[in-house]
C-alpha cells in the first residue's frame, strides 16, 4: 500500500517535466504526423512553467500541488493538452483537498475524478484516440488495489498507448484526418504516459 | 526553416508588440496578456465580439479589430489555442454590460478553452453567447467526431456578427445572426508547400514538386489527400465542387465568395482562381454579390488558398455592406 | 516550380480578369488592353493619376486604384513594363482635361515605355507629367548609372499624388508634392527565398538553408550581397541602418515608416520587425506618425521584406491622412 | 555590294525569330544571371508576333517591312528591349522610307540611325555592357563599306557580344548588380547578336 505526501507530489511534475522536456521533439513528432505539430511544445512550456512553481513553493498537502500544477496548465498549455491536463490535475486536487495524506484507494479515487472530468471537457470516450485512452485502463488498474506496483503501472501506461497506433481517431486533430490516422501513436496518449511513467518513478523511490 | 524572427518563444509577444505599434489609434494591447482590444474598448451599449484562436493565421484575429466588427482578439502560442485566463481577459475588458459574443473555430482545443473562460465570465455575471464555425468541408460532418473545422468562413462571421453588434443589435441577435452565417458557409482549401511552427523548426509534412495536399486545414497539418498538381482551373474545380455538393443548398441562391491565400500564394494566383470561380457560378446561376480576395486566415508561409462560399439573404447582404473599420478589412 | 495558374502565357489576363470580377463596383478593364481604369473614369476636374508597370507585384498596381489614389494602372507582363500602346490607352481614359500625372518607378523599360506613350499624348495635347520614384538604397546613386531603382515606397507616391489631385491640386501641384515624396522616401529589402517567373520555370537563383540575399529588389533578380541570415532584429538594423545613413537627413524629424512583405513572409515576422523599427526610430529621436505593415509592392512568392521611411513634413501628413479608397489601401 | 528588297527583309525577321526560339532558355538564363530573368520571354512574345505579321502581309519596300516590325516589337516586347528594339527598327524605317532598293550604303546608314535613336532613348553609350555594345560595332563595320560579308559581319558581332561578358554594367537591370556583373554576358547583346547572325545568313543565301 502506497501513500503520498505534498513532497512526493512535486517529484512527480518535476519527473514528469523531466521525461516531457527530454522528449519534446518526439512529442512534436508524433503531433506532426497526424496533428498540428506542436504538442513537444505545448507540453514543455506547460511542464517547465508548472515545475517551477511547484519546487519554488511550500506545500502541506498533495491537493495544494496539484491545484497549482492544474492552475499552471491551464494558463499556459492552451490548445487542446491545456484544459484537459489542467483538468486532470484539478480535479484530482479538488478530490484530495486538504487530506494530509494520501492513501492507494484516494489516489485512485482521484484519477477516476480526473478521468471523467477529461471526457466531459473534451466530449471523448475510450477508442477515440486520445489521452483518455491511456488514462482510462491506468484508472481501471489503479482501482484493482491488489499488485498496484510501478513496474505493472508503465506497463499498462505503455501498452495503452502503444495500442493507439492502431485506431482511427475520432476526436481531436486526427480526426481530421480520417483513415490517414492510423499507424500513428496518438501524442497526447504519449505525452500522458511520461505522466504515468514519471508516477512509477516517484513509487520506486519511495519503496 | 527560414524566419524573420528572433527567439521562436517570444514571437507571439514581439508580433504583438509590433501590430500594437502599428495601429496606435485602433488598437491597445491588455497588460500582460495576448489580448488586444479596440482602443475604445468598452463601447458603450453595445454587444462586444470577442474572437481569437492560435497565432499564425494573420490577419487574422487581431486585424479585424476595430468598428464594425471584434472588440478584441486573444492570440494564442503558434498554431495553439489561448488558455481560459487570456480569453477572459478579453471577455472583461469589453464587455459593456450588453454582453460578449465569442467567435470559436471548431477545434478542441479553442472550444474547450473559450468554454471555460465563458463559464468563469458567467460565473462573474457577464452574459456571454457564442458560436462555433465549422466551414470545412473537407472534413465530414458527424455528431460522432470532431467535426468540420472552422477555416476562412470566420472572417464572414466576425463580419456579420460585428455588424449586426454595431447595429444595435442584442446578444440573441447577434448570435442568431451568426448562427445564420455558419449554417450558410462552407470553404475548402488545398496547399502546395507546407508550413514551419518557428517552434518545431521543420514542417509537419513534405511535397514533392508536382504534388498539392487537397483538404488541409490552416494549421499546418496534412489535408484529406494527395494529388498531383493540376492547372489552377482544376484545381478550383476540385475545390468548388465539395463546396457546392456540401450541405448547403446553393442552387440559384446568392453568395458571398472568398478566395484566401494561405500564406505564401501571390495574389495574382488568387485572382486566377477569382476568375475561375465567376464563371464557373454564372454558368450555374448563382449570383455573386461580394467578392474577397486576398489573405483573410492564413497558415504561416504555406502556399495554396481556399475558397468560401456564404449564401447570402437581404440580411446578411445589408451587414455585409454595413461600415467595418478594421485594420485588415475595411468597408 | 509549383504555381496555382493554366497557361503562363495566359497569367496575366486571366489575373485582370479576376480583378475586374472582385472589384465590379471600384474598377474596368479597358477593352482588349492591359488597363485597369476606376470606374467612375474620367474623374471630371481632377488630374488623372497613372502608375503602372511589370506584374507579379500585386496588389501593385491595380490595388492601389480608387477615390484619393490612382485613376488608372497599366499591367505589364510578369515583371516586364507596359509598352507604350497600353499606357496611352491608360492616359486617354483617365485625362479629364485637367491632365495626366504618371508614376513609375526607375527602370529603363519603365521610363522608356512611359515616355514613349507621354511623347504620343502630349502630341494628342494631353498634359502630361510624371515622376520617377528611386527609392532603393541597396543601389546606388549616380547620374552615370541607371541610379537607384523604384521599389516599396512607390506605394507613397501613389497616396500623396492621389490624395493631391483630389483635393483639387493642379497638375503642377500634384508633380511637386510626388517630388517631395520621392525626395524625402527611402527603402531597402531582403530575400530568404527566390521566386519564379511563370514562363521561365525556375528563379533567378538560389539560395542555402542559412542564406539570405541582402539589397534585393523587387524583379527576383539576385541583391547586392549575400549573407548568413541572422535574427529578425539584426536584418532589420543592417536595412534601417542603409536607409538611414542615405542622402535624406532623418535627424529629429518625423517619419512614416512601411513595412512590406515581398510575398511569403507571413505577417507575424513583418509586426516583428516593425516592433524593432519603432524601438530603434524612438531611440533616435525620429517620431513615427504612420506606419504600414503588410504586402504593398510584392515580388510573386518571394519571401523577404523591405522597410521604407519617408520623411513627412505637415502637407505630407495630411495628404497621408486624406481618405483614399482603393480594394488594397484604405484610409 | 549587297541590296535589301523587301522579300529580304521579311526573311530576316523570320530567321531572327528562329534564332530567338530556339535560344529563349538560354537568353532567359543569361538574364536570370544579371537581371531579371524575362528577356528570352520578351523577345520570343515580340518576335514571333512579328514574323506572324511580316509574313503575312505584302511589301513593296523594305522600309514597310521594318514599320510594321517596328510596331509589333514596341507593342508587344515591352521591359527594356521593346522600345529598343522598336526604336532601331522604327528608325531604319524612317530612314529607308519609300526607297523601292536599298543599297549597302542605304543600310549601312540605317543601322547608324538605328544605334543613335537606341543610344537617346536608352541614354546609354558604348561600353555600359548593353545592346549597344553590339550595335556600335556592327555600324561601324557596316559604314565601312569594303569588306562586308556576312561571314566577317558574324565575326564582328560576336566579338562584340562576348566583349561585354568581362565589363561592370552601368545601364539596364545589371547595373544593380555593379561588380557582381562582371564574368556575365550581356542578354540583350545576345539577341543583338542573333539578330546580326540571321541577316549575315540572308545575304549568304543572296549571294
Ligand atoms: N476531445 C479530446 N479528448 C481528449 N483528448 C483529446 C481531445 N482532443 C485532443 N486530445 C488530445 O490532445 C492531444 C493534442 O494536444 P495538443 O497538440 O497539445 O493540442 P492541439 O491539438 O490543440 O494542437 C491529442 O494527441 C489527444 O491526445
Ligand atoms: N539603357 C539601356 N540602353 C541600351 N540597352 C539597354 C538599356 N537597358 C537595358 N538594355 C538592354 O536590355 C536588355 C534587357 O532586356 P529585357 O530583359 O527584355 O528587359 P528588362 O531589363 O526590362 O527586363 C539588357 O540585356 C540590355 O542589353
Ligand atoms: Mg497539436
Ligand atoms: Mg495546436
Ligand atoms: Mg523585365
Ligand atoms: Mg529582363
Amino acid at each position: 500500500m502506497m501513500v503520498m505526501t505534498a513532497e512526493q507530489a512535486v517529484t512527480w511534475v518535476e519527473k514528469t517535466n523531466a521525461l516531457i522536456q527530454s522528449n519534446k521533439e518526439y512529442l512534436t513528432e508524433l503531433d506532426q504526423a497526424i496533428g498540428d505539430g506542436d504538442h513537444g511544445l505545448n507540453m514543455s512550456r506547460g511542464f517547465q512553467e508548472a515545475e517551477a512553481k511547484v519546487s519554488s513553493s511550500e506545500y502541506e498537502t498533495v491537493g495544494g500541488v496539484f491545484k497549482d500544477t492544474a492552475t499552471v496548465l491551464m494558463s499556459k498549455i492552451g490548445g487542446a493538452s491545456g484544459p484537459l491536463y489542467g483538468t486532470a490535475f484539478l480535479k484530482m486536487s479538488m478530490f484530495l483537498r486538504d487530506k494530509p495524506s494520501v492513501t492507494q484507494a484516494d489516489f485512485a479515487e482521484a484519477v477516476e475524478e480526473a478521468l471523467n472530468g477529461m471526457k466531459q471537457r473534451g466530449k471523448a470516450e475510450q477508442g477515440e484516440k486520445t489521452m483518455i485512452d491511456v488514462w482510462h485502463p491506468v484508472a481501471d488498474f489503479l482501482k484493482n488495489g491488489q499488485n498496484v506496483n510501478a513496474g505493472k503501472l508503465v506497463e499498462v501506461a505503455e501498452q495503452a498507448m502503444e495500442g493507439t497506433k492502431d485506431t482511427v481517431a475520432t476526436k481531436g486533430r486526427a480526426a481530421y484526418l480520417q483513415d490517414r490516422s492510423k499507424g500513428h501513436i496518438d501524442p497526447g496518449s504519449t505525452s500522458s504516459f511520461y505522466l504515468f511513467q514519471a508516477l512509477a518513478d516517484v513509487w520506486e523511490e519511495g519503496e | 526553416m527560414k524566419k524573420v524572427i528572433n527567439n521562436p518563444e517570444d514571437v507571439v509577444r514581439e508580433m504583438l508588440e509590433g501590430m500594437t505599434l502599428a495601429y496606435p489609434e485602433q488598437v491597445r494591447n491588455l497588460e500582460d496578456t495576448t489580448v488586444l482590444v479596440r482602443k475604445d474598448a468598452p463601447v458603450a451599449g453595445k454587444v462586444a465580439i470577442v474572437s481569437g484562436g492560435g497565432s499564425g493565421h494573420e490577419p487574422a484575429h487581431a486585424g479585424y479589430i476595430g468598428r464594425g466588427m471584434l472588440d478584441a482578439a486573444v492570440a494564442g502560442e503558434m498554431f495553439t489555442s489561448p488558455t481560459p485566463d487570456q480569453v477572459i481577459e478579453a471577455i472583461r475588458a469589453v464587455d459593456s454590460g450588453q454582453g460578449v459574443f465569442l467567435v470559436i473555430k471548431n477545434y478542441t482545443g479553442d472550444v474547450m478553452n473559450f468554454e471555460m473562460a465563458r463559464e468563469m465570465a458567467e460565473a462573474e455575471g457577464i452574459s456571454v453567447e457564442q458560436v462555433v464555425v465549422n466551414d470545412d468541408v473537407a472534413v465530414e460532418d458527424s455528431s460522432f467526431t470532431t467535426g468540420r473545422r472552422g477555416i476562412a468562413g470566420t472572417v464572414f462571421v466576425h463580419k456579420i456578427a460585428g455588424a449586426k453588434a454595431a447595429a444595435g443589435g442584442s446578444l440573441k441577435e447577434v448570435k442568431e445572426a451568426a448562427e445564420k452565417v455558419v449554417a450558410n458557409t462552407r470553404s475548402m482549401g488545398v496547399a502546395l508547400s507546407p508550413c514551419t511552427i518557428p517552434g518545431a523548426g521543420k514542417p509537419n509534412f513534405q511535397l514533392e514538386d508536382d504534388e498539392m495536399e487537397v483538404g488541409i486545414g490552416i494549421h499546418g497539418e496534412p489535408g484529406t489527400k494527395r494529388e498531383k498538381i493540376a492547372p489552377a482551373d482544376d484545381i478550383a474545380e476540385e475545390l468548388l465542387q465539395k463546396v457546392l455538393e456540401d450541405s448547403v443548398d446553393f442552387d440559384k441562391s446568392e453568395v458571398a465568395v472568398m478566395v484566401n491565400g494561405l500564406g505564401a500564394t501571390p495574389e495574382s494566383e488568387l485572382f486566377i482562381v477569382n476568375r475561375y470561380i465567376h464563371s464557373k457560378l454564372r454558368e450555374k446561376s448563382i449570383n455573386v454579390t461580394h467578392t474577397f480576395v486576398g489573405e483573410y486566415m492564413t497558415s504561416l508561409e504555406m502556399a495554396g488558398f481556399s475558397i468560401t462560399l456564404m449564401k447570402v439573404d437581404e440580411e446578411i447582404k445589408q451587414l455585409l455592406d454595413a461600415e467595418a473599420v478594421a485594420p485588415a478589412f475595411h468597408r
